[in-house]
């Protein structure tokens, strides 16, 4: 699995990079590392959230964060209009500015989208959820969410084509016209999905375990659907998401997931050289 | 404790002493999942059906 | 002066609009004749502000905005570290988010960009500045502002050609490699010059009177260097901001620049039919 | 009431009792426009020339 240099080369498919969105998180490694990767000539593509940031930033507004339990037990923000006001601020605004501003002084070329620029990422509204509160089920409405399914993949190739780094978040821009919150890996797994790429998930954890609670029990690959249907089972809470994101991204086009550690030294260099849990 | 009709089965839909618009009951008639839209006078609509999605 | 439906024809120069950044403005006659100039196919740049926004949401984050004077009375924001987040947040996240919607939500294919993107805005770091404090002259340092110098045209026309509507805001790019704020009238200014384009400053007066006081002496047009002048001297406050950036603009190679008022049912449509000052 | 040298000429150049690191004060041997940078011990370095600028 390990791919070493030639993972860097211009006859590599495109590289996708989901990242966290905070400076907090030091992003200083992977900044120099996609550095690296564009140097060497091969097309970049960045992704990033930054959830916590939003809430950090709506409690020094005085609003309290709401997170909603699905039936099913699938945790969530409720995002209100209110709180949509912010996390435009503090994803297109603040974050994306920010690693657009590091990424430009390593001498990366980066340009700041988000999905609603130029329409970049589009999907159905979800205005409405079901949730469990106290024990009842209830239909929460006036969710600022949406699933995100097509890409505007001119704006993508144009701008890879002329040099440039797209540094991509949420919102993406919903079928009934509004910006909405959506999920960054499931972003970056369609973006992976649409340009054929690759797509390197980074996240604080090594990668996929076989049990949680045993870092001995690291993953190392998913390549045959037992393998895939094991890691499946394996991965818990947030990391059955990016397994999620990855399962969209290999049937969409994609050609190979990575799911690894942000907290390497050289992280994203790391993963393409065989770190963390490879799926394809 | 108020009550409404089932708009699928017509049959009358006790409400929770509680009841909150959004809140989804059971008809016992038909089973169909209904939506409290109203608590006073109590109003049910069909609850709509909402796919569950991983990345909520 | 009138230009009448010529204004909006595809063999016009680009049209750069300066916009207001906050919704309650209410963008919604400019929006729809930002649509109507785009559908006849005359190219088109939005910039906006937002500098009443920044402010409403540094108080709203316990933070009072912070403007100095300089000894020879011109007074604008310092923009300290934490400043320039919130401005951050507000213009290139809120504001230009909510902006992109809207024209987007028009018919027109928005793509939204900060100075920062691409290093579309560039030019010196002001991060000292004479301030004039209880009578004292005194240095401050430490201010996150910039001079727009360089444009990077090669990404603004390559969007153009593509179709779409560049909506751009600050912050720029400074030389010392920093998201720093920028005056939003200059930034137009420039672009205009760099793209030989008509510039269109839209504001909440008529246009530049003779005498401020007096609605009736509204200066329609200057054409030549002592009609120009006469309109240095009668503007004053912010309104000598907008005149300075209708210079820079020509001086650069913009066709020509209207001053106009953003209030009227459709601001831009009567901008480019011969209301406000035009200068030239 | 401090004192410093005028970085330029030399002279001694008194400090308003509350002098502020930052604050501009004009030697009164030469007319260098000084700003203060220290004010326990008082130090004076040359105050940049910042053009001042429309937009600022
Ligand atoms: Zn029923
Ligand atoms: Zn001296």
């Amino acid at each position: 699995m390990s791919e070493s240099n030639a993972a860097v080369g211009p006859d590599q498919p495109p590289l996708i990079v989901k990242i966290g969105g905070a400076r907090a998180v030091d992003p200083a490694g992977v900044i120099e590392d996609v550095a690296h990767v564009v140097a060497a000539g091969r097309e970049v593509v960045v992704v990033h959230g930054g959830s916590t940031a939003v809430d950090d930033t709506l409690e020094a507004m005085g609003k309290e964060p709401e997170y909603v339990t699905t039936p099913s037990g699938v945790s969530g923000r409720f995002t209100d209009e209110e709180t949509m006001g912010v996390f435009s601020m503090v994803l297109p605004g603040k974050l994306n500015t920010e690693l657009v501003t590091d990424l430009r002084a390593a001498g990366v070329n980066a340009v700041g989208l988000s999905g609603v620029d130029g329409g970049l990422v589009t999907g159905p509204r979800k205005s409405a959820v079901r949730v469990l509160e106290d024990g009842k089920k209830k239909i929460r409405r006036g969710d600022h969410a949406g699933k995100p399914e097509a890409v505007n993949a001119g704006l993508l190739s144009s701008l890879l084509s002329d040099g440039y780094v797209p540094t991509v978040s949420p919102p993406m821009l919903a079928d009934d016209g509004t910006a909405v919150n959506a999920d960054a890996d499931r972003v970056a797994a369609l973006l992976a999905a649409e340009l054929g790429g690759e797509l390197v998930l980074l996240t604080d954890v090594e990668g996929v375990y076989a049990d949680p609670e045993d870092p001995d029990t690291l993953i190392d690959a998913a390549s045959t659907p037992a393998e895939f249907a094991a890691v499946e089972d394996a991965a818990e809470g947030f990391m059955s998401r990016k397994v999620h994101a990855a399962e969209e991204a290999l049937s969409g086009g994609a050609t190979g997931v990575v799911i690894s550690d942000a907290g390497l030294r050289k992280p994203l260099l790391a993963a393409l050289d065989g770190h963390g849990t490879w799926i394809d | 404790m108020s009550e409404a009709d089932c708009v699928t089965c017509g049959a009358a839909v006790a409400l929770p002493e509680d009841a909150e618009v959004g809140e989804i009951v059971d008809c016992g008639g038909c089973g169909t999942e209904l939506e409290v839209v109203g608590v006073d006078p109590a109003e049910l609509a069909e609850a709509p059906d909402l796919a569950e999605d991983w990345g909520e």
